[in-house]
């Protein structure tokens, strides 16, 4: 056991008990670390957008290389810091404007391409599920869970008759679904913990490797 | 020379020479040409070897292939040249050529054929949403069903008035920009409109400060339809605090001291909705949530009384608020459910059918859905 | 005009965009290149309205005096000190934005945040999580053969098991999140439609008349 | 029936106490109940494995310091299995908190297998846009990324004159803790460019994962920690690594944690219906 001798490992201890602090009740030395995180964090996205964005992919083309073309998405960025001066603050609608409707038009096609149509043939039946009785009574049962679990999605009409059954059938698959998450879930917030005490063991106290 | 080459001939057709095809790319950007083969299975051959002749007649090798390679996109082209290409069949020391492919030229295309199921989907989904949109906008009547949610809505709030106890109604987390928080509003004016009623106190804590204005004008509102101007407390909408968990500690101590009749949790929530959830069930409150987080819903299933399952939050907000715009599309999403489902019956019908060999054309559904 | 002309490049953007992704032409290409090179610099400017926002929220928090306010000095001290730091000696590995502000600041502050949650999950589990209600039992089987599928003493218990939990995995599970996709991404697209056609006119709101 | 009434009544830090001993205790003590191992982890390992000497896997690293525990031990095995197979890596990243987390397994595995950065291992850095980023590498990897995260021009590293864009790439392996993570890459990099993805994910998004696995999209799976210990054993019993394997040396806990969460659930629901009896 070689407690560790290096100052900012013990800053983040202290900055881990003092966010566990919360387990006890919400307290100002939590309140003290949760505000520093949000303070490191944002500043560190600054410097790094700064490094890794701005400079590489604006400043050198336009400054440095003189590609003037760059000169549009620079306004466009600036009309950003409009937001804050009233008078013209309605300028930052034309960035929004640039960026919301490329997104929209890339994500369109890409989502009927990923989500919908990729799914709808894994959804389909072929005569491969003919192969071996295990595999042809999966493929119904899926079969069926979609079907009836969009149709619990569905708003046009009253549950009533066979959008009834349908519908019951859907609950089932969904709440299936729901608990499989739900036991992922666990295991994913047991990792975090896991990993705080392997570095409050390992890295501040040396008792395992 | 010329007898040599007869004899050459002779010798050679007794083994079929590989056939060559060779075509511009379809549904590319240019410059780019495919060559197809066929290698006869009688033909003694250790590897393959491509050559390309250009008009001016320079002939270059460019690509020496392994046996089971039936097909290569010959990528070093430039679009207008014209190319011929011939396959070698090398064994040992010979190469057998094949036939010299037609002249070939490559060039870009305007629009990308495989890419033809897209845009029909695309055409007919975006024909059913703006259909909806400007029926709903014309007024026209479209029936949405009451979802259960709504009942179990209602009962709460009677439960509350009844014990003479307050409500919290939290909207989630999220901003204005998450359709879920524009959603929770619409519900929390509907409880507003009956604890108006009833005079039972709406305790409605914000972690968003434009949610919290709107909140605030929302349960306004609402009073003032009810009739009740006078019974609206500004400040039982209140902003808490932006920081997540500090929030969700605030809203646990508030359940704590006021002891709720009823919770509920409308809108975006992310990890803090564990923690929120189960004070709320420990205090003996009635508790509805609903979100379209998915990863949260496991939790609030398990620790709720009901639950608000992703579009059935939608769709409850659009059957209070009639609001044109989420009725329109709403239901134009529904029928595009609708016809998903139809084209996975219809289309696994046909696919099993295609089993029977009369039928086995329909087997070429399924490349229909192929994506590149 | 302070409407129309974003608009008018929203919408713009979004059928180009929607096109360019059905015409494989060299121009298309180009056109493709150069503006994911654009948006990635009017993404970078974005974090104005982000870091803006905070920075204001928190000093009109210490202007008025709000319940709290100490707390702000701490995050925009940490906000500032962090993004200087950063700016100045670089972001490079062994830079003391990594070295100390990332390394035993932001990593021990987010992790023990999410670490928390498992001390959270097990009290829910014992005080919250009932099966009052025939989906929540159902919700509760399917995670506990999920969770029993996981970790070996599940497989001691029945040699199946894992199998089983595979199968509630890939073949219901699957069935209800497909469901799920199809929703969702149906909602989507018809959100990004809304937001091209400028049916959905929120994102103007963000700036005043 | 009273003593089922107060059990229900229990105060919630007893149960923090609890939760904490029983997670603490195996890492210190090691229990070895082992790790089960499952298809969708092997199906990963098998892609990364038919990867041919010399060409290149490309790890997206989408994720932060807080799922470190699960995805970071993915990262050390996935670069490991590739090292000893002399297969080079080429990381790059949609999450900002994921340079550092890149940056550190740069400096730390390569050494083991005597690898060097540039010929054998590239770290392309961070990059704000992810549509923008996935599309542009997909045309010219170049363009993304005009210098690598440690500043030298792509054209001085010898490793990416054969890695010009996503075509040169067979397989890739998107380590994502949400989103941007697997399903963007899904999305822009397997539709447009073909790429086969192989994805890591915390186990929170795990189950969400399925309908891509079944329908072809997704190359095997690593879930959560479970996923990342399968892979560590997959990696040494192939005799490409004997180094120490935290994620299994954590399955222990995980074990225990997930039996006390069950046990809690029982309990809690018998305490319940009894009570609920009683009132009724």
């Amino acid at each position: 056991m070689h407690i560790s001798t290096n100052i900012w490992t013990w800053l983040a201890v202290i900055l881990t008990f003092g966010i566990f602090s919360f387990l006890y009740k919400d307290n100002p030395f939590y309140k003290f670390c949760e505000h520093l995180f949000v303070g490191v964090s944002v500043g560190y996205t600054i410097a790094l957008t700064w490094y890794n964005s701005v400079y590489p992919d604006l400043v050198t083309p336009l400054f440095r290389e003189g590609r003037l073309l760059y000169i549009v998405p620079f306004i466009l960025g600036l009309c950003y810091f409009c937001r804050f001066i009233p008078k013209v603050s309605w300028l930052i609608r034309l960035p929004m404007g640039f960026v919301l409707g490329w997104a929209s038009g890339v994500a369109i096609p890409a989502y009927f391409q990923t989500n919908i149509i990729k799914q709808i043939q894994g959804t389909l039946l072929t005569p491969a599920i003919f192969a071996h009785w295990d595999v042809f009574l999966w493929a119904l049962i899926s079969f069926v869970g979609v079907i009836c679990s969009v149709l619990y999605f569905f708003f046009s009409r009253e549950h009533k008759g066979v959008l009834k059954v349908a519908s019951e059938t859907g609950i089932i698959f969904l709440m299936i679904g729901f608990g499989a998450s739900f036991g992922y879930t666990v295991m994913a917030r047991m990792s975090l913990l896991i990993g705080r005490f392997q570095f409050l063991l390992r890295d501040w106290l040396g008792l395992i490797k | 020379m010329a007898i040599a080459s007869l004899f050459l001939s002779v010798l050679v057709s007794q083994w079929a020479l590989p056939s060559i095809r060779a075509q511009d790319t379809p549904n590319d950007g240019g410059k780019s040409i495919t060559i197809r083969w066929q290698v006869p299975a009688n033909l003694p051959v250790e590897n393959l070897i491509l050559e390309r002749r250009e008009k001016s007649g320079e002939v270059t090798v460019i690509a020496s292939l392994p046996l089971g390679e039936t097909g290569f996109t010959d990528e070093g082209v430039s679009d207008g040249k014209r190319y011929q290409y011939r396959l070698g069949a090398v064994s040992g020391a010979d190469t057998v050529w094949s036939e010299m492919s037609g002249w070939v030229q490559s060039s870009p295309q305007f629009f990308n054929w495989a890419r033809v199921n897209i845009l029909i989907a695309m055409l007919v989904f975006f024909a059913l949403v703006i259909y909806f949109i400007e029926h709903a906008k014309a007024g026209r009547h479209l029936f949405v069903r009451r979802i259960a949610g709504l009942d179990a809505v209602e009962e709460a709030v009677g439960r509350a008035t009844e014990m003479g106890k307050p409500i919290v109604y939290v909207p989630g987390l999220g901003s204005v920009a998450d359709i879920a928080t524009i959603a929770s509003l619409n519900i929390l004016g509907e409880v507003a409109k009956k604890t108006a009623q009833y005079d039972s106190a709406l305790l409605v804590p914000n972690r968003d400060p434009i949610v919290y204005t709107v909140a605030r004008e929302v349960v306004k509102e609402a009073y003032a339809q009810a009739g009740r101007p006078d019974a609206f407390k500004a400040d039982n909408i209140f902003f808490v605090t932006s920081e997540q968990f500090a929030y969700a500690a605030a809203v646990d101590g508030l359940m704590v001291r006021e002891k709720p009749a009823t919770n509920f949790f409308l809108g975006t929530f992310w990890a803090e909705s564990l923690i929120l959830a189960e004070t709320g069930a420990t205090t003996g409150a009635i508790q509805i949530a609903g979100t379209d987080s998915v990863f949260q819903l496991p939790f609030f299933i398990t620790a709720c009384d009901y639950t608000l399952i992703g579009e059935e939050l939608y769709a409850a907000s659009a059957y209070l608020s009639r609001e044109p715009l989420l009725l329109g599309s709403l239901k134009g999403q529904d029928f595009g459910k609708l016809l998903i489902m139809v084209i996975v019956i219809v289309g696994s019908a046909l696919l099993l059918l295609s089993k029977i060999p009369a039928l086995s054309f329909f087997q070429s559904i399924i490349s229909f859905f192929n994506v590149s | 005009m302070r409407r129309t002309i974003p608009l008018a490049i929203c919408l713009g953007m979004g059928i180009i965009m929607m096109a360019q992704f059905f015409i494989p032409h060299p121009v298309s290409v180009a056109f493709y290149d150069l503006t994911t090179k654009w948006i990635r610099i009017v993404s970078a400017f974005a974090l104005v309205l982000g870091v803006g926002s905070l920075i204001l929220y928190h000093i009109e928090r210490l202007q008025r005096k709000r319940p709290g306010w100490i707390y702000s000095i701490v995050t925009l001290t940490a906000l500032l000190i962090t993004a200087f730091i950063g700016l100045v000696w670089g972001v490079k590995p062994g830079s003391p934005l990594q070295e100390i502000l990332f390394k035993n600041m932001l990593v021990p502050l987010n992790a023990s945040m999410f670490a928390m949650l498992a001390f959270y999950m097990a009290s829910a589990a014992y005080r919250a999580f009932r099966a009052r209600t025939k989906e929540a039992a159902l919700l509760l089987i399917a995670a506990f053969v999920v969770m029993l599928g996981m970790v070996p003493v599940g497989a001691a218990i029945w040699g199946k098991l894992p199998e089983v939990a595979e199968w509630v995995l890939s073949v219901p599970n699957m069935a209800a999140k497909r469901a799920i996709l199809f929703g969702v991404a149906l909602g989507a697209i018809a959100t990004s439609l809304k937001v091209i056609l400028g049916i959905e006119r929120g994102w103007l709101g963000g700036g005043k008349g | 029936m009273n003593l089922l009434e107060n059990l229900l009544r229990i105060d919630r830090k007893i149960i923090f106490i609890v939760m904490a001993v029983l997670v603490l205790f195996p890492l210190l003590k090691p229990l070895g109940l082992g790790v089960s191992s499952g298809p969708r982890a092997k199906a990963v390992f098998d892609a990364v494995d038919a990867i041919p000497p010399g060409k290149t896997l490309l790890i997206s690293v989408d994720f932060d310091p807080a799922s470190m525990p699960e995805l970071y031990p993915m990262l050390v095995a996935l670069m490991r299995h590739c090292f000893a197979r002399n297969v080079k890596v080429l990381l790059c990243g949609l999450w900002i908190t994921g340079a550092g987390l890149a940056d550190k397994a740069i400096t730390e595995i390569p050494p083991e297998y005597g690898k060097t950065y540039g010929e054998d291992v590239v770290y392309l850095g961070w990059k704000a846009g992810v549509d923008a980023v996935i599309l542009g590498m997909g045309e010219n990897i170049k363009n993304v990324f005009p210098v690598d995260y440690y500043g030298h021009p792509l054209d001085s590293l010898p490793m990416m004159r054969e890695v010009t864009r996503l075509k040169d790439i067979p397989f890739m392996v998107a380590i994502s803790a949400g989103t941007p993570g697997f399903s963007d890459w899904l999305l822009y990099a397997q539709s447009r460019y073909g790429m086969r993805v192989g994805a890591g994910v915390t186990a929170v998004s795990a189950a969400d994962a399925y309908p891509y696995l079944q329908s072809g999209q997704l190359t095997g799976l690593l879930a959560g920690m479970k996923g990342a210990a399968e892979y560590e054993v997959l990696v040494q019993k192939n005799g490409y690594s004997k180094a120490y394997m935290p994620a299994v040396a954590a399955m222990d806990s995980q074990s225990l944690a997930h039996i006390v969460i069950m046990v809690l659930v029982i309990i809690g629901n018998l305490a319940f219906f009894a009570t609920r009896r009683k009132r009724r």
